[in-house]
């Protein structure tokens, strides 16, 4: 067991952002600046591959999705054309380690914002809210989050919602899988009594399926969605922002909205979650 | 809505893109079953060694494989090691490195049970016709090995070829990812999807572990007696 | 070392747990495997005919496909076709679904390894066919296959990993979801890798032990 | 040797065996008295194995019969494991189940398949253990003995069932020669008890002293049957004579 | 046997083997000359394989010393890839490569270890086996021989070498009796022919046949060296008529 550990411990650095260790690697990092982006002339970017509507990669093998969107137009703003921007596909585990390994310079992966999170990594201003919804069939509804209590919730790993019942609801048992398609299966076979999800997940899915209804449509406070760099990339996360607030004044996220959300989301949600400028309002 | 179903696989470039995903599984589970090999019959003729101490340190070499899951290699050495030592490797090189490692490690125990199997006066009649150390190895008690350790390693190669799913982890799309891109993306519209695409990936996994098995078995069959 | 202790002290119960689940699955899932596996070699040895065919596919298949896949099938395929059964139940069936195939090749190897010799020379002394099967070729057949046997069951205890795709709450599982909500990624996996390490040296050991006890039938004579 | 009988115990009339096209023993006769020891010899390959495994029922037989007291060998209904236990068979190779102790090996037949007492069983394994030397290896695996020790041991384990008959295929062919003179000097002792003896060997000092009767077989037919010192001063047969000479330089 | 000489090949003085604490050979003495036919006997375990082993470096001494051709065969610089290539050696155990054919097998040596031209090799290779009646063997496996053929490809493949001395370790003792005969009536060929050999067989009248000189060997020691009629009518140790008993019936 010796080995075991002396092998991990080689890496400390790396999962423990602390300021020591940043300090010590300042050769690497470097790396995200925005100098060296554009000395590269791509700019790297962590994005969910099978997070539809957020980010995805449709039948033709492209990247799509409301993150992706936003995404090409940072590349754009920055080095001048959508294409320079390289996508890296990373997994809701794995979305710290590749910033703080400067695998990625910038997350835009549904990253929610939590102060946890804000101790590894620095958020950049929000492009988007978040509040939770719970379906339920129409047989037995959910109405309140309490009702859970002793019953079984449906979540997707890595999302809010199984932080916000890890965090506030304990005692609810979750039933955790790791795609979406999966959540919405295990509820339709009654492997558990409810999905709690983004409420628009839960809202545009209800829609398609009866027999299913949203029983408590906002659920918990609103969290905020924003992009995020490796701790310290002051100079990234504050283009990021200036880059955001400039985006504001042509009302870009609501344009990637259409582009992307509309279609199943449909237009009521839209103001629910765009966040525009990087401030809410 | 069958039909429905099973349109999701034609879609688009949806059959290329899950051919691509089994190419970069079968090219990270191939290149790595090959140099595993190499290194594994290294490191199991090292193994053989009478000295304590190198029994030792390869016994714990294989341990670590053995103990730590491959997905904390994988995490370990892309977002650590490479940091470390302040170089950039793409998550397929450090699937390989992972995956070869390992293999080498599998290998090796298998190799060293081959060789220990190996009659003692095989290696005295080498001896006897005056072949050099190498000289035995290579001549005499490697090719035997190999045939004795056939249905272990290729029992190996099926196992490897079905761990490489873990390595989207580090951001290699491999074949089951891209399936669950297209399960995720039609979701929506064909819910049935999921049934056609692992059906697709089961019939695909089998396809390429099957010959492997029936290889094993007509080799162990051809050499045995 | 920079550990967050706090973090370990808390996620520690959680571990416990997933530990729990993770050896019941294992145990139930080795368990059943042998027992299919026993049953399988039976038919390939005696050449069982018509059941021979079934098991040829039921090894091929199961071997040559991954467990995550036959998981998918077992838990959401199932339910369409009625059939609902828990996550557990799904875990469990589907380890030893694949186990049972690694079992059968090992007992089988056993079993072939039993020389033509020791049969005639256990008919000679006037055993019957049962008896025969029950002294002599059971035994020297275990006693043969006990270090893949050993090698089968840390392979299924490690395969546990692949179970939180339907919803089972295991070692791997849990690690991920700490990782993903806490982003303590060292700690996660340190104590992953421990708890493994707690599971796997015992059993190694233990399997080691147990080969060198039944190694009798070792060089036939 | 001494105490053969006119009681004929085993009766071989016009045996044939065949694998797939090839005959292998072609109208054997032969018949054994109760008391009698009959040494088979020939050249390799000519059948002898396979015509101690057909009397013991390992093989079948494609034509004639086989008469244990009277009763045939030959069909459908007979128990053959009852039969085994009135003929034990002893094999070139020792083949003690390697993993029983030497008395579990010797005690299985009796205990399982005669249902004996246990007590009585492990006094008569004792007594035969310590007429062959090895009362003291009682508790070993075979894997801790030498092939001569395992060779009495097979001897006694087919001796326990207490056996009319005793057939022995090439007992000594894989020891080496120190060991063989232990193993054949049990089998002298049990000649000179008047046990029936079917036995198979190339040595051919033992045969002329062991033998009360000489087969000669050659390419599956019995090509002479004589006494002993007959047969090594003077065979009958051109064929016999060219096997004779093959052991002088 | 024939073309002796009194040109000294092998010298061996004073050599001792221990395996930890336990000593297997004890001051050792023996000169063999060229085109002597030197056999060994003696009881089982009394180190017969050990001092052939040593002879051809497979074991290392404690003590004395091993002359070929005047040079020493003790110490850290002895090539003994280059000796081995001078002293062959056949064992008991056919020891064929099993995963190459015969004449794969044969050259192996003459080809990658002395670097010969193939075509010459093969050349010779023919003639040894048309020598031993197995040229049509030529591109079987190991496998398909019987005990008898390996050991004689056995005895090729060393003799391929060119050795000037032959090391024959007990080579007939896992055969059949007739495969015996094949196999020794080769090793008296090449006696005829003036080849240096040491012998270790357990085929009493075969020795007697074939050997310059008898080499009695009793717990690790040399008791007795005679001609060969001498040592069979009249040995001079008890020991070694005490060996010779167990033969006889
Ligand atoms: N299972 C088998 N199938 C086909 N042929 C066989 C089989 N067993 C033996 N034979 C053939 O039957 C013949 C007689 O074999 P058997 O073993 O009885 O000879 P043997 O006289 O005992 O020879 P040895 O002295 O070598 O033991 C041989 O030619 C052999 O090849
Ligand atoms: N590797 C070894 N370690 C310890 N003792 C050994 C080893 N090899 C042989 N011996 C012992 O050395 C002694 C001589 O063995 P050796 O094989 O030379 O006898 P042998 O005369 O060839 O007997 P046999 O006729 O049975 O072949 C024996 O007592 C044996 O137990
Ligand atoms: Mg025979
Ligand atoms: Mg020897």
């Amino acid at each position: 067991s010796n080995n075991v550990s002396s092998t991990t411990e080689t890496s400390t650095s790396e999962f423990d952002t602390s300021e020591k260790s940043t300090s010590e690697n300042r050769n690497s990092e470097i790396k995200g600046t925005l100098a060296e982006i554009t000395e590269r002339g791509k700019i790297r970017i962590g994005v969910f591959s099978d997070k539809y509507p957020f980010g995805y990669v449709d039948e033709n093998g492209e990247f799509q999705g409301f993150d992706v969107y936003i995404a090409r137009r940072f590349a754009k703003d920055l080095l001048g054309d959508e294409s320079k921007v390289e996508f890296v596909i990373v997994d809701a585990a794995s979305r710290v380690a590749f910033l703080e390994s400067n695998k990625v310079d910038i997350i835009m992966a549904n990253f929610t914002v939590t102060e946890e999170r804000k101790q590894k990594v620095d958020f950049a201003n929000p492009y988007m809210k978040v509040s939770l919804g719970i379906v339920s069939p129409e047989s037995a509804p959910i109405t309140s989050v309490e009702q859970l209590k002793g019953k079984k919730a449906i979540v997707a790993k890595g999302t809010t919602a199984e932080t916000f019942l890890t965090q506030n609801y304990p005692d609810i048992e979750q039933l955790k899988f790791e795609q979406y398609t999966e959540i919405f299966e295990a509820l339709k076979d009654g492997r558990g009594d409810a999905i709690v999800n983004d409420n628009t997940e839960v809202i545009a899915w209800a829609k398609k399926n009866p027999g299913f209804v949203v029983g408590v449509p906002s659920l918990g406070g609103q969290d905020t969605i924003a992009p995020a760099v490796k701790k310290g990339n002051k100079e990234l996360l504050d283009w990021i922002n200036k880059e955001l607030e400039a985006l504001g004044k042509e009302n870009f996220i609501h344009q990637a909205y259409d582009a992307t959300l509309a279609e199943i989301y449909g237009e009521d949600y839209k103001e629910q979650l765009v966040i525009e400028g990087g401030k809410l309002e | 809505m069958q039909n429905l179903g099973i349109s999701v696989l034609f879609k688009g470039k949806n059959i290329q893109r899950l051919l691509g995903g089994l190419l970069i599984t079968s090219k990270i589970a191939f290149i790595s079953i090959i140099i595993g090999s190499l290194l594994g019959i290294i490191f199991g003729v090292i193994w053989t060694s009478k000295s304590r101490w190198i029994r030792s340190i390869c016994r714990i070499y294989l341990e670590l494989f053995r103990i730590i899951p491959i997905l904390v290699w994988l995490f370990v050495i892309y977002f650590g090691v490479t940091t470390v030592i302040n170089i950039d490797l793409s998550g397929e090189f450090v699937s390989i490195v992972v995956f070869t490692l390992w293999g080498a490690a599998e290998m090796g125990d298998i190799v060293r049970g081959a060789l220990e199997s190996l009659p003692k006066h095989q290696i005295e009649s080498g001896k006897a016709i005056g072949l050099s150390f190498w000289g035995l190895y290579r001549y005499i008690l490697i090719p035997q090995a190999v045939r004795r350790m056939l249905p272990g390693a290729i029992n190996l190669a099926t196992r490897m070829v079905k761990t490489t799913s873990l390595v989207v982890l580090i951001g290699v799309i491999d074949v089951i990812k891209v399936g669950q891109q297209i399960i995720e993306h039609s979701r929506t519209e064909v819910p049935t999807a999921s049934f056609w695409v692992y059906g697709f990936l089961f019939i695909l996994y089998f396809i390429i572990c099957y010959p492997l098995s029936q290889l094993s078995k007509n080799l162990e069959n051809k050499w045995n007696v | 070392m920079n550990l967050n202790w706090q973090f370990i002290a808390e996620s520690l119960p959680l571990y416990r747990e997933a530990a729990w689940t993770t050896l019941k699955l294992a145990f139930w899932g080795i368990l059943i495997s042998l027992i299919i596996g026993f049953i399988c070699s039976i038919v390939l040895y005696f050449k069982v005919k018509g059941l021979k065919v079934v098991v040829h596919i039921y090894i091929e298949l199961s071997r040559n496909t991954p467990l995550l896949i036959q998981l998918f099938f077992l838990y959401f395929g199932l339910t369409k076709l009625g059939i609902t059964l828990s996550e557990t139940a799904c875990a469990i069936i589907g380890l030893s679904f694949l186990g049972g195939s690694y079992m059968a090749e090992t007992f089988r190897g056993g079993l072939e390894a039993v020389s033509k010799t020791q049969i005639e020379s256990g008919l000679s002394i006037g055993l019957s066919k049962s008896q025969l099967v029950r002294y002599v070729v059971f035994p020297q057949a275990f006693s043969v296959s006990v270090p893949s046997i050993g090698a089968n069951c840390i392979f299924l205890l490690k395969e546990t990993s692949i179970v939180g795709a339907i919803a089972v709450v295991d070692l791997m599982n849990v690690t991920k979801d700490l990782i993903g909500m806490y982003y303590q990624t060292l700690e996660s996996l340190l104590m992953l890798v421990v708890v493994y390490l707690i599971m796997i040296l015992p059993l190694s050991l233990l399997l080691t032990w147990l080969e060198r006890k039944v190694r009798y039938a070792e060089f036939g004579n | 040797m001494h105490k053969e009988t006119n009681e004929v115990l085993l009766e071989i009339k016009g045996v044939y065996k065949k694998y797939d096209d090839i005959t292998v023993l072609e109208d054997i006769h032969l018949s054994i008295n109760k008391g009698e020891v009959v040494v088979i010899l020939g050249p390799s390959g000519c059948g002898k194995s396979t015509f101690l495994r057909c009397l013991n029922g390992l093989e079948k037989i494609q034509g004639g019969d086989i008469r244990y007291r009277n009763k045939s060998l030959v069909g459908q209904d007979v128990n053959w494991q009852e039969v085994r236990q009135r003929i034990g068979m002893v094999f070139q190779n020792y083949e003690l189940f390697s993993h029983m102790t030497v008395i579990e090996n010797i005690m299985l037949g009796p205990v399982k398949v005669q249902k004996r007492d246990k007590n009585e069983v492990m006094e008569q394994a004792n007594q035969l253990l310590s007429r062959v030397g090895l009362l003291d290896r009682k508790d070993s695996y075979p894997r801790q003995l030498s092939g001569g020790q395992k060779q009495r041991i097979a001897i006694v384990r087919a001796l326990c069932m207490n056996p009319e008959i005793m057939l022995f295929d090439e007992v000594t062919a894989s020891l080496d020669p120190e060991m063989v003179r232990e193993v054949l000097d049990v089998i002298l002792g049990l000649a000179k008890q008047g046990m029936t003896m079917l036995i198979v060997t190339h040595e051919l000092s033992f045969a002329r002293a062991v033998a009360d009767k000489i087969v000669f077989i050659d390419k599956g037919r019995i090509c002479e049957i004589s006494k002993p010192d007959e047969f090594f001063t003077n065979p009958k047969t051109e064929r016999a004579q060219h096997f004779l000479n093959k052991f002088q330089y």
